[in-house]
């Protein structure tokens, strides 16, 4: 059994990966660049929870460690890869009213807001003290980051990033509190992957013509047969 | 029990009514018609016989029709207020359905007019029902059943370029109408818990639902400022409609104002000032904007207006003498407001079902482009002349029995209020006197120019007579105006009410004798040669109708004195040869009437709207960004809720 | 087991779409299945077993009981006259090529599969499993806004999807909260409804607070609340007219029924007082937002769809007020809402096949003689529209009315305002409707003529039938059906 | 309905049908003296009527019979207005006979059915006439009604019968406020009369002429009747004008003796009237039409202040 405190403050490093890694998506430009930050930022859930399994023994965050390993670390970065490269788009340079400089600024006002906001939410209760608390802010400091870059970019498949990195943060925060039923954590990440999927998918109609779309959408047999554009 | 008996089968009739129109909507034939407008004359008939027998025997009937949820009933009690309401409506939808048998078979639309049968037996039949709720549940829900059918009525001739305008005019007033009656029912209900007419106390809150109900009525009933969708959607409706709605629509408004009054509020002083300005600004401003109406139905429309100020006129006068202390004068002046409001259905209905004759004859509205049809439709002009002498409210006929009632109440006034108060009530009495002169002026320029002299127009030259029953239903509404006025008196006495009317019936007696003895006289003695020649034009061989005086130049001397209140609009625009302006090379100028309440209010509210709700929709820009974005300050909004206010 | 019926109903009807060919098997699968559905809620309504409780293994996860019979008898209704509706309606599409015949597969299997994924939230106990269900609804329903050929299409569904989801995912944060007051609470924590209801009492009001404020905004955002409520008026627009029915009749009902579960449990707390104001402030400004942005449209399916926003805000509100008889009404006004929206829905989608109106959100229609063209729609849009504006006779009038007098006892002023706002929505709505249908091209030889645009009956009977019905639901009341409502509102504990 | 009330109607009309072509000369006899003329007979007007009797009637072919009624409504409306207003003999009111406001709207009648039939012919003149009548009826009706709502509150009545009767009871001693309401009654009746300054009655200019362009396409026996209807009307103001102010004489009881004395107080008491009237006449220019409005108004104000007066006191 490894020292409870080590694995606390291992936790707190890996807490600052994320954010860092959060950070990276929402300033950098090259797309490939940030499937990959994703990736990694997922990877950074993977070990999170294996290192709070280590610490609190269910079985469940083992199985939440392998789950997001599989779908976020390998089939999701992926598949957006592969989208990206048949769409060509290799960047994504055009801001939505914030600025890459801007936003990091704003995100770090945001994880201090997060904190003081939640600490006057849990003043009295006996989460004040927790992990959980912690797992609150940095989970929703990652979700309101994400959301930036949502708002924040252009193209559609950024988006999608920053939904997922949202999603990241729901995940960290869920960690936390580990009783969550395991069937629902697995439907979740169902969920998730087909709407990320279906959002690709129709990002892609966004990014490219329609023609070369509907030609798109017969080549991954989601139609049957192609008709010309009325 | 043949109380029950009676509204059974009146309710009964009128659903008969309703239903085989619309269950025949589309065969386009005459007998389905028919036999929906004999519906409503049954139906009238067997509702006015009901309210007789309440109104002389006084036993009401109270009877729950439909109890769709508890603590909430679709009741009806009759009592007597609501028989002389009831009466109105049977007397003047009978006379109407009788009109409408022929009119409608005249007017376009193939089958939709089976449409109009329904609605109009809806209408009358959701009129009734309000007057009869017996509590302000019932009453809300007949009350938008009412404006809905209007409303789909006044659409009829949805293709003419007018009804757009009618149409959104009367939508949104008619909402407006039910926001403030709606708050005010609500208020009420709050207030004490149910939905009965219960006496409320003295509150902050009674008085809001005053105000609020006050509003709702008042826009209704088309009292200025709320009156602007009258002129427009009584030109646009069929005729039969613009009949019932001025005739009988406006008294439900008047009579819900009442009903309220005197069943749930306890009055204060100035709620009478109140009611008593609005009617006095009313009937001044109506009949003065009538006099310069040259569209027939929007003049009737706007003496519409002047005569529910009347109304309101005689009701806050019965407020202010009753919260005065006054109850022998308050009545006089109650009975005469009542009385009013049957007479004014009376000959309202009977004016816009002649004067529909008059449209459908000539082919316009334009009263300039009338004349001479006293030679062509007689008897239509004989029940238009009735209706004016008793608009004009001129003895012996009912308009003056009921304006000397608030006459009479305000000669009266003067003996008990405080000084500064019977000022203001001189004041007004003034201005009322002025009211009935202006709208004898306004219908001698009306018959004048209609009827008489010479034609204006081809096709008023080739007017012809209309049918029998488009003539039937008027002259049943002429006589009861006779009627109601020569027995005045009378009838007051036969209901078991001492007012202090004078006996028409005598003048009309000694009117007839002194004709006739004065014909005899004649007969004997004067020379019974006649000669029929050419009018005098002081030379000229043969006159034109150009040299007519028109109805634009009848008006215009009170156009002139009035001009303050008419508020002339002068657009000069020149055009110069050279950069100083000094030589001028053309212009136009141009004075137009300005129509005060839409430039100044209606309109600047609509664009103010408008322009906000512009600015408001761009909040929904297409852009999921701005989507985000706004999603992003809604959770931080809500983030800064929790932590630091909650 | 009742819930296994319904699964196997789903699987079937999904398998027959998968092997079937034509678009009429495809239709009658989906007409079929909404009908076993019906069916079977009506079956469970008759046999007065409900609550029905632990429908799947140890871990109580499923569970029916009145309201959620409730919603998903409106939704089975909706589903099955939308189906009806659909068969013509997506002809129409096929024809004028704005939908590829190789999308109708994938457009009837996500049509059966909403139909059931809606049942099943409205059928779950467990409010994380509703909420896995309700944010499937919204990939599902945003591939049915998607499936027409044009861009602008894909664009709405992007749009959905994004709001919808990101607002999902802080209820889902919402969730965990919960889940950590449960625990923290009672041992072992968890989120089924029905247990949380007996606990709530104990729930520390703060944390509570906070729980319901995150969960709001999720369900907010599937119901159209302002503010984010932006992504209905685009997809309504932009989604064939027989899917706009279902977005607006059923969708939409999914975040209330979402909202009134967590709002019954906060109710049971000290934090209601709080989530009240809350919900009243949403409650208005969406109302607000939504009767002001009618006013200037041109566009009908947006009116429509700004509408059905007010009305949302309207049914917020009705939550806020929490007395029985608010609530009552509420739950009554999601009935008569999803009917007239469906009708008005289905009208306009007739109307928009007469006059090929363009998907853009933006562009104007360009509607004339529309009696002469399309009676029934055109009537319709009337009876609907004075449906919806709260004429009497109606059910939206009584649930108007009510919800009015019970927030009397709130706030006067709220009240004043929510009448002015009504009033500003109706006479939108009526302005609109008056414009267009009087316009009258003249007859002549230079009117560019204009086909008439032969509708199919089964066009046409659901908007009788729902005309009808919001009739009978407006004037005719039976013990049971306010007893149903009133087993309803006991089981919320209001 | 009593036989002494009978014999009122009788006697009354009598009376005022006999004495109203009289004061009608009076004035013009009066206005041609100050004129420095001498004037015509004091009977001429009754030789007018005789004569005009005795000629044919010329209609228009455009009239109607609007035109053929007008004169026998506008005499009989009169005449039954000149019993609202005992001449010489008081007798108690029946059924509402002697209502103030009544007798307002008889007068109103007959106007109504002259205006009609001023534009009935279709003559220009006709019409403006009319127009004017109306026009100018209509702003002098607040004030009437103002200075009748004074004499009902001063009298505390609605009935000049019952006026008469408390004016006679409380002998010749006016209140200074009967004869400032005097002021306003003898306004209105220049207005109603149509009377220089309002109106011109002996000229046919287009420009002036307001109640002669009205009956200006009357004839013979028609024409005779709307003379004597306004000289009836005329005499029925003046008879209200007196016998409010100075009373004496008028017969409260039916004798012979005292009916007598009252039709020889009256004449006398109108002849005075009439005079004044005339000089009132020739001392004033016809005004601009477009000006009377604030000569009415001068009135309005004038019935006002009185009645504030007497409210306040």
């Amino acid at each position: 059994m490894i020292d409870p405190a080590l694995i606390q403050s291992v936790i707190r490093v890996l807490f600052a990966v994320v954010i860092i890694t959060a950070a990276y998506i929402i300033s950098t430009r090259n797309l490939s660049t940030l499937v990959s930050a994703y990736a990694f930022q997922s990877l950074t859930l993977v070990f999170m929870a294996l290192a709070l399994w280590s610490l609190e023994d269910a079985p469940i965050l083992l199985a939440i460690a392998i789950i997001t390993f599989i779908s976020k670390v390998l089939i999701i970065p992926y598949f957006i890869t592969t989208i990206q490269e048949r769409i060509r788009i290799k960047r994504d340079i055009e801001f939505h009213f914030l600025s890459p400089t801007t936003s990091l600024l704003l995100s770090m006002g945001l994880i201090l807001f997060i904190y003081i906001a939640l600490s006057n939410i849990l003043k009295d209760t006996a989460a004040r003290e927790s992990l959980f608390f912690f797992g609150a802010v940095i989970g929703l400091s990652l979700m309101l980051m994400g959301m930036m870059v949502t708002f924040s970019r252009k193209r559609a498949i950024t988006k999608v990033l920053g939904y997922l990195s949202m999603e990241n943060g729901v995940l960290l925060f869920g960690m936390f509190v580990t009783e969550l039923p395991f069937i629902i954590e697995f439907l979740i990440v169902i969920d998730l992957i087909i709407l990320v999927m279906l959002t690709t998918i129709l990002s892609v109609g966004l990014d490219s013509t329609l023609e070369e779309y509907h030609d798109r959408l017969h080549r991954f047999h989601l139609v049957e047969d192609t008709e010309e554009g009325s | 029990m043949i109380q029950e008996t009676l509204f059974v089968i009146a309710l009964l009739v009128f659903v008969a009514g309703i239903l085989i129109p619309l269950a025949t909507a589309s065969r386009d034939q005459r007998i389905f018609r028919i036999v929906s407008h004999g519906c409503t004359v049954i139906g009238s008939a067997a509702l006015g016989i009901l309210a007789l027998l309440v109104l002389l025997t006084g036993d009401g009937l109270s009877w729950t029709l439909y109890q769709p949820l508890p603590g909430c009933s679709l009741s009806v009690t009759i009592d007597r207020l609501a028989a002389f309401f009831l009466l109105l409506i049977a007397a003047v939808s009978a006379c109407v359905a009788l009109y409408t048998a022929e009119y409608v078979e005249h007017l376009e639309g193939g089958s939709r007019r089976n449409l109009l049968c329904a609605c109009t037996n809806l209408f009358i039949l959701a009129m009734a029902l309000v007057v009869v709720s017996a509590n302000t549940f019932a009453f809300l829900i007949f009350w938008e059943l009412m404006a809905g059918c209007s409303f789909l009525l006044v659409m009829y001739d949805y293709a003419g370029p007018e009804t757009r305008k009618a149409g959104i005019f009367y939508f949104v007033m008619t909402q407006l109408s039910t926001l403030f009656v709606l708050l005010g029912i609500v208020l009420l209900y709050g207030q004490t818990g149910s939905f009965a007419f219960t006496r409320t106390g003295v509150s902050l809150i009674a008085t809001l639902a005053f105000i609020a109900l006050l509003i709702g009525f008042s826009i209704k009933a088309g009292i200025i400022p709320f009156h602007k969708w009258l002129p427009y959607a009584h030109p646009a409706s069929p005729t039969p409609i613009s009949a019932l709605m001025s005739g009988v629509m406006l008294k439900i408004a008047v009579y819900g104002l009442l009903r309220f009054l005197l069943d749930v509020f306890s009055p204060d002083l100035w709620w009478g000032i109140l009611i008593l300005i609005l009617g006095i600004v009313s009937a001044v401003l109506g009949i003065i904007y009538a006099l310069k109406e040259y569209d027939i139905k929007a003049m009737l429309a706007y003496s519409s207006i002047e005569n529910t100020g009347i109304i309101f006129t005689g009701i806050g006068l019965y407020v202010i003498f009753a919260s005065s202390g006054q109850p022998v004068i308050a009545t006089i002046s109650l009975l005469g407001a009542l009385f009013h409001a049957l007479n004014h259905a009376m000959f309202k209905s009977l004016l816009f079902l002649t004067a529909g004759s008059v449209v459908h004859a000539t082919h316009t509205r334009d009263i300039e482009h009338m004349g001479g049809l006293v030679h062509r439709m007689p008897c239509t002009s004989a029940l238009f002349f009735v209706g004016a002498l008793a608009i004009a409210a001129l003895p012996p006929l009912n308009g003056f029995a009921s304006e000397i009632l608030i006459f009479i109440s305000f000669f009266s006034s003067v003996a008990v209020a405080d000084p500064l108060f019977k000022v203001f009530l001189f004041l007004c009495l003034g201005l009322f006197a002025l009211t009935s002169a202006l709208s004898a002026a306004c219908f001698v320029k009306a018959f004048g120019s209609i009827f008489l002299a010479l034609p204006r127009s081809p096709e008023s030259s080739r007017a012809q007579e209309v049918p029998f029953l488009m003539l039937l239903g008027p002259a049943l509404l002429a006589s009861a105006c006779i009627v109601l006025g020569l027995f005045a008196a009378q009838l007051f006495l036969l209901v078991g009410l001492s007012v202090p009317i004078p006996d028409m019936f005598l003048v009309g007696l000694l009117l007839l004798a002194m004709a006739f003895l004065t014909f005899a006289v004649l007969y004997f003695t004067a020379s019974r040669e006649v000669r029929v020649t050419g009018t005098w034009g002081c030379g000229t061989p043969s006159l034109k109708p150009a040299m007519e005086y028109s109805g634009h130049g009848f008006s215009e001397p009170i156009e002139i004195i009035f001009s303050t209140v008419y508020r002339t609009e002068m657009k000069n625009e020149r055009k110069f040869f050279d950069a100083k302006n000094c030589i001028f090379a053309e212009g136009t100028a141009d004075i137009r009437l300005m129509k005060i309440f839409e430039e100044y209010l209606y309109l600047p509210v609509a664009r103010f709207s408008y322009l906000a709700a512009t600015k408001i929709s761009r909040f929904q820009n297409g852009c999921l960004d701005t989507y985000l974005l706004y999603v992003f300050c809604a959770v931080i909004a809500i983030i800064v809720y929790l932590g630091w206010l909650a | 087991m009742i819930l296994a019926a319904f699964i196997v109903t789903a699987l079937a009807a999904l398998g027959l779409i998968a092997v079937s060919r034509t678009h009429r098997q495809m239709n009658s699968i989906c007409i079929g299945e909404a009908a076993v559905f019906l069916g079977l809620e009506i079956w469970l309504l008759l046999s007065g077993q409900i609550p029905v409780l632990s429908l799947v293994l140890g871990n109580q996860y499923f569970f029916i009981d009145h309201l959620g019979l409730y919603e998903a008898l409106i939704a089975s209704i909706i589903f099955l006259l939308a189906a009806i509706y659909a068969r013509g309606y997506v002809d129409n599409l096929l024809e004028s090529r704005e939908l590829g015949r190789g999308s109708l597969k994938l457009f009837y299997v996500a049509w059966a599969f909403l139909l059931a994924l809606i049942v099943f939230a409205f059928f779950s106990d467990n409010l994380a499993l509703f909420w896995i269900f309700t944010e499937l609804t919204t990939v599902v329903s945003a591939i049915l806004i998607a499936i027409l050929y044009a861009r602008d299409n894909i664009d709405a569904a992007i749009k959905y999807i994004f709001i919808a989801s990101v607002s999902m995912l802080f209820s889902f944060v919402g969730l965990i909260f919960l889940f950590q007051i449960s625990r923290s609470t009672f041992d072992p924590g968890t989120l089924n409804w029905t247990v949380l209801m007996q606990q709530a009492p104990a729930f520390p009001a703060g944390m509570m607070l906070a729980a319901f404020a995150l969960l709001f905004i999720g369900f907010a955002a599937k119901s159209g609340i302002f503010p984010f409520h932006t992504w209905l008026p685009e997809a309504h627009v932009r989604a064939p007219s027989a899917v706009s029915a279902l977005l607006s009749g059923v969708l939409l009902n999914v975040g209330i029924y979402g909202i009134i579960r967590i709002f019954a449990l906060v109710h049971r707390t000290t934090a209601v007082s709080t989530v009240s104001i809350l919900l009243l402030v949403f409650g208005l400004l969406t109302v607000g937002i939504a009767a002001i942005s009618m006013l200037p449209q041109k566009k009908l399916k947006k009116l429509i769809a700004f509408s059905s926003i007010e009305n949302m805000g309207l049914i917020l509100v009705g939550l806020a007020i929490a007395t029985p008889v608010a609530i009552f009404w509420t739950l009554f006004h999601v009935m008569a809402h999803s009917f007239t929206k469906a009708g008005l829905f289905f009208s306009a989608g007739i109307l928009h096949r007469q006059y090929h109106s363009p998907l853009s959100a933006d562009a104007v229609d360009d509607m004339h003689d529309v009696f002469r063209f399309q009676p029934v729609a055109a009537w319709g849009i009337i009876l609907g529209g004075l449906a919806i504006i709260g004429m009497p006779l109606f059910p939206v009038f009584l649930s108007k009315l009510f919800i009015l007098t019970q927030l009397f006892t709130v706030s006067l002023p709220a009240l004043v305002l929510l009448l002015v706002l009504l009033f500003i929505a109706a006479a939108s709505f009526g302005y609109y409707v008056i414009s267009t249908f009087t316009q009258v091209s003249q007859p002549g030889p230079d009117a560019h003529d204009i086909v008439a645009y032969k509708t199919p009956a089964g066009m046409q009977w659901p908007i009788i039938i729902l005309i009808v019905m919001i009739f009978i639901l407006g004037t005719v009341f039976t013990s049971g059906e306010t007893g149903f409502l009133n087993t309803i509102v006991a089981e919320l504990m209001f | 309905m009593s036989l002494s009330f009978i014999i009122y109607l009788v006697i009354n009309t009598l009376v005022v049908l006999a004495i109203a072509p009289l004061f009608v000369s009076i004035i013009k006899k009066v206005k041609a003296w100050t004129q420095g003329r001498q004037g015509p007979s004091l009977f001429q007007t009754y030789f007018n009527l005789a004569k005009l009797v005795k000629k044919e009637t010329i209609y228009s072919a455009h009239s109607s019979w609007i035109m053929r009624i007008t004169p026998l409504v506008s005499i009989a409306a009169i005449l039954v207005a000149a019993l609202f207003v005992p001449l010489v003999f008081v007798p108690e009111p029946v059924g509402g006979i002697g209502n103030i406001i009544l007798l307002l709207y008889l007068l109103a009648l007959a106007k109504f059915f002259m205006a009609l039939a001023g534009l009935d012919a279709g003559s220009s003149f006709g019409g403006m006439g009319s127009s004017r009548e109306m026009s100018i009826s209509a702003i002098i009706e607040p004030t009437t009604i103002i200075v009748f709502a004074a004499l009902a509150f001063v009298f505390k009545t609605l009935n000049v019968f019952t006026m008469f009767s408390a004016s006679v009871a409380s002998g010749t001693t006016s209140t200074p406020t009967l004869i400032l309401l005097a002021i306003s009654l003898f306004i209105i009746l220049i207005v109603e009369t149509s009377r220089i300054p309002v109106d011109n009655p002996e000229t046919h200019l287009e420009l002036t002429m307001i109640h002669e362009g009205m009956i200006l396409e009357q004839s013979g026996p028609n024409l005779a009747l709307m003379e004597l209807s306004s000289a009836v009307k005329l005499t029925l103001l003046m008879a209200l004008l007196i016998n409010l102010i100075v009373p004496f004489g008028l017969s409260t009881t039916l004798t012979l003796g005292a009916l007598v004395l009252a039709i020889v107080l009256f004449a006398l008491k109108g002849t005075i009237l009439a005079g004044i009237i005339g000089l009132f006449e020739s001392s004033m220019a016809k005004m601009r039409f477009f000006r009377l409005p604030s000569l009415f108004a001068m009135a309005f104000f004038f019935s006002t202040l009185i009645i504030i007066i007497e409210v306040f006191a």
